[in-house]
């Protein structure tokens, strides 16, 4: 789960991790007593905004309302600009970077952190980066925010105050199932004070459960997707054509690129997962069909689906959005045969993925 | 001789009275795996498949002293029961389940590890040691006992690559679905390591997918080791996934995709395979 | 750290865990509004007061008085009676018993329950008794509260509750760095509700220092142990007239069984340590001379401890005190020489602990 | 051979510009020990007897690659740099420092099991093999190299009894002084399992005392060992410790005493000494 910047800066007050002032707004409107001089900032989930135009700084009010006309309605990458966040200016002496994630090599959260953070960060070389990993379990240790210190060579006030953003990012991180607490810049302000100047937050998906109040927030999927994710379905749109529906992430990948081999382009990413109940297949399915792809490729291995519930929820899907689309059908594992029965006269079936492909793509063609 | 796994291990399925448990017990137990218990609190005293349901691990052990344990339960239970399971003693958990939030998996795995404790996956198709015993989740029928190792982080793909190895006239000596979470309990170089040094293993065969650095990793260690080894990579055209802000850039410094995977065991002398099956065209001419 | 039953119940209470309603006092008039009927128990840190009539019941105000005026004052094991504790009266139906200690074994918490508590706990058989490691780092996990709620064949509602009170004692166990918790008897009243019914608490005393609040907290110590703990010297006096003195405790223990072997008796275990500060081993010394010993048999290994510095100490302590008490020593290791040219003409050298558990038997006899 | 230290290992000593630090330094030196580093945070840069001082763990790894560690910080800060250790990847860490509280050791062992990392300690005197190397505190000329392997709860009483050993013509192995705290890293099992793998070791030396079960369940590892073992037990007349509870006479059933460990050695076929020294005899006429 990924969150807008305000959200993000929220959630860091409720750790007690000092953030900038900011008023969130709607329309131009909405901009009634925001902290001036103020940053007015286009609320998307993708990055690059600043590069779009979606971050303007203002002096008044007048400036600030100005600055969200011009930013609401905007489009940065797939997304509409539907609220912006006027956030005080700050008066930054110094910007570091500061990031906890997970290092799955070590299986554990990795602290990084940078004495040049801002927008170089990536081009920062990597002896200049501090890497250290937060052992899991026996909780932050001292040393860590040593060694940290010693790092950003921060005089006495400032490291005891980067430590203690570390803590609480740190307890963030644990408590909110993050994975991905990102400062950047983690401005030292003229004052001496330090802030989280931008803040990026990503939360597992799958402590989804544990934490229902995240549940609603809007993510970066399209309609489509959004619906998918609604039913449970692991689902994305792609920019090719042919849809392709398989069972298992790695399954699902190796189709799409066996298909690329052979000359086609996916158009969805649809993983049936484990299921091996035939509505659920029949809701993947219909997802699929609003897609509109020109030619569907279906590859299944059956293991714990089985072949033939699978098969099913296809016939039906079909039958009852009365769409007319070729069906590749390649479909192995248990009870492959009874599966075969029930696609007969729908789909045209394939004894292998690469064959399954190529029929794909010629059945685009105008095939097969 | 096969790793982790054979016809001795005796093996308690948590969760076993559940769709799931029920289920694979029965392939588990038709594929000559050693069940001898299932835990399901409350359901202590039923029976599944003719195997006795115990209402803790404990239980279990006490009563049959089974040494490993694979996992059904669900996500938001997983960490009770595997560290029940650890606490119980069991030397090897094998942990299906998916979805399994990877804080949940930053404790789980180094506490199993002090109390030696070897945990498979979560959200992994589990372990066969082909001809002796299963404990996953994987189509029976598929598999031979033969001499090919595999090593794997995704389910079905692996499924379709065994096949072609069997078709192919090989067999295998222990199939590791590591899993495709981000904190697992054995990680595909440690897989490596294993199989490495198992006789009845005289080749392994890697899956890998795009994401993470794990197959890199492996492959600078088959470069240290004898046997020859093969590799396939899934999502060469995957949609870029989540991009975990800059620091996901700064950990990977441009490795996780395909291509530096491919090369990484092209580096390593490793054969790589355009295609799934095409594994098996390269074990042929190996 | 072993604390009052008053004060266990205080902190019980701050963890949130149900137990009976208490006033303490002092003297008799102390008693103002004493939960009644109550029982007025003698606070001393020594098991058995019920059997040496600490424990009277009142239903009045006056009977709780005159209960406190038989009960304060009293002698129990070595200690006078100086305050009593009145706690309401519970109508118990069933008695548990529950305890959170360190299995060494295990290096893990071990969780003890019976179905059976109160006074027949230490007879129950072995079988009845539940155990079940809390383990350390991931914390208490639901199977622990599964499998206790089984062994005691509880119904629901009361599992539910014993399992609350199960979490906060090992929140307590954590929080409060103890080594023991135990509930004896955790009562199950007739209402339904569970309480601690008694609460034993003991702290790590090396944990003092994260507990300042508990440093000035009497203990179960003798007015001399006191002096020496106050002074950081470990020291217990014994029932014998031989001094003994020695660095390192097992060092210490061995001097005591090799005495006791020659036919002499230890009074004091006074225990250097790793110490080679002359005048923390005067102190030392001064502390074993109050507790006027016969002879006094001195065994050093030196390893950290300088021989020679623990005799200077020696020497000015014997000196400054003018006591002239017959002194065998044997000192082993490092610098031992000059240690034995400071002794000449105080101490009576010996070369093995064996010959100076002799001479020091024969010292007090009249000898050597 | 001996065990976890040898001519080998390269140490650290984590507090070395204190007073213990300092002096132990030398010591170790002395004895031969390879003392590549030492750390204390904010003194990077000094040096101590010729060993440079590095701020921190991870610094003094990257520059000396070292291996082990010992630790003299003060008790207060012990969890903090034991875990430190741990992470820049020590393999054996001795923990000198006494006092530490126990609830930190609860969490400072298993997580440096699950990390590969053996930890001797803490409040011990540490670990030497002799003729080889030493990361302790034993006064070093009483040692001398030979078959006898040490364990031990205590600090100077294992002096004496090493002092005798040696006097009586013999030598050590590995001596380990495991220490007497509630929490250990190091059972006494485990040192012994140890040493009875060790081809150096001919025979065995266990110094207990009262409390505990730890010298029973010794007893009856020794049972299965080939070695000869010897054991003193000290504390037969010592005051009765504090009594926890109703737990402590659950926990302990009768065991812990002076008479029930000598008992548990006897009916394990060890002989057991009435004297420290005698354990010297003991070993004379075997």
């Amino acid at each position: 789960m990924k969150f807008y910047e305000y959200k993000a800066h929220e959630i860091f007050r409720k750790y007690g991790i000092p953030v900038p002032r900011g008023v969130l707004a709607a329309t131009p409107e909405d901009l009634v007593d925001p902290p001036l001089p103020c940053a007015v900032k286009a609320q998307v989930l993708v990055g690059g905004r600043g590069k779009a135009g979606g971050i303007k700084f203002a002096k008044t009010l007048e400036e600030a309302r100005e600055a969200a006309r011009a930013i609401l309605g905007m489009t940065i990458g797939p997304y509409t600009v539907r609220q912006v966040y006027a956030q005080e200016m700050l008066d930054i002496a110094k910007e570091l970077y500061l990031s906890i994630t997970i290092d799955r090599s070590a299986r554990a959260p990795l602290l990084i952190a940078s004495a040049t953070g801002g927008m170089e960060i990536e081009s920062v070389p990597e002896k200049s980066l501090f890497r250290i990993h937060l052992p899991p379990l026996v909780g932050l240790q001292p040393y860590v925010l040593r060694a940290l210190a010693k790092k950003l060579g921060l005089p006495k006030e400032g490291a005891s105050r980067v430590s203690d953003i570390v803590r609480k990012a740190f307890a963030l991180f644990e408590g909110e199932d993050a994975e991905l607490v990102e400062i950047n810049p983690l401005a030292v302000l003229k004052d001496g004070r330090v802030m989280a100047g931008d803040a990026k937050l990503i939360v597992d998906d799958n402590a989804e459960y544990r934490h229902p109040e995240y549940a609603d927030l809007p993510q970066d999927r399209t309609p489509l997707e959004e619906e998918a994710h609604d039913k449970g379905i692991t689902f994305i749109q792609l920019d090719g054509d042919i849809g392709v529906i398989a069972n298992g992430a790695g399954l699902t990948m190796a189709t799409l690129d066996v298909l690329n081999l052979k000359g086609g382009r996916g158009g969805t990413f649809l993983d049936l997962g484990g299921t091996d109940d035939p509505e659920k297949v029949k809701q993947a399915f219909e997802i699929l069909l609003k897609a509109a792809p020109s030619v569907i490729l279906l590859n299944i291995f059956g293991g714990i689906t089985k072949a033939d519930t699978v098969a099913q929820g296809v016939r039906e899907a079909l039958e009852e959005m009365h769409v007319n689309v070729p069906v590749i059908a390649r479909i192995k594992g248990v009870n492959e045969d009874r599966a075969r029965e029930i696609l007969q006269g729908i789909g045209h079936p394939a004894d292998s993925m690469e064959e399954a492909a190529e029929l794909a793509v010629r059945a685009k063609a105008g095939g097969p | 001789m096969a790793v982790l796994l054979d016809e001795k291990t005796k093996l308690i399925v948590q969760g076993i009275t559940g769709h799931q448990g029920q289920f694979h017990t029965e392939k588990m137990l038709e594929y000559g795996t050693k069940v001898v218990a299932g835990v399901t609190p409350g359901k202590g005293g039923e029976n599944v498949q003719g195997v006795p349901v115990f209402d803790s691990c404990f239980d279990a052990v006490d009563a049959t002293g089974a040494n490993a344990s694979i996992l059904f339960v669900p996500a938001p239970y997983a960490k009770d029961a595997a560290i029940e399971a650890v606490e119980a003693g069991v030397e090897l958990l094998v942990m299906i389940t998916e979805r399994i939030p990877f804080h949940d998996c930053l404790d789980i795995m180094p506490y199993a590890r002090a109390k030696g404790c070897r945990v498979i996956g979560p959200n992994c198709p589990g372990l066969i040691s082909a001809g002796k015993a299963k404990a996953g989740i994987m189509p029976n029928h598929i598999f031979k006992e033969g001499d090919v190792g595999v090593i794997s982080r995704s389910g079905t793909l692996t499924y379709e690559i065994v096949n072609a190895i069997t078709q192919a006239g090989f067999g295998q000596s222990t199939c590791i679905g590591i899993g495709g979470d981000p904190v697992i309990g054995t990680s595909m170089p440690e897989a490596l390591e294993l199989l490495s040094k198992d006789r009845q293993t005289k080749r392994i065969v890697v899956v890998g997918e795009i994401g993470g650095t794990a197959e890199e990793e492996t492959a600078r260690r088959a470069k240290r080791i004898r046997k020859p080894v093969f590799a396939y990579i899934a999502g060469r055209t995957a949609p870029p996934g989540k991009r975990m802000g800059h620091a996901g850039a700064i950990i990977s410094r441009g490795m996780g995709t395909a291509d530096s995977k491919i090369q990484a065991f092209e580096a390593a002398g490793a054969r790589v395979a355009a295609y799934p099956v095409e594994i098996a065209t390269l074990l042929r001419s190996d």
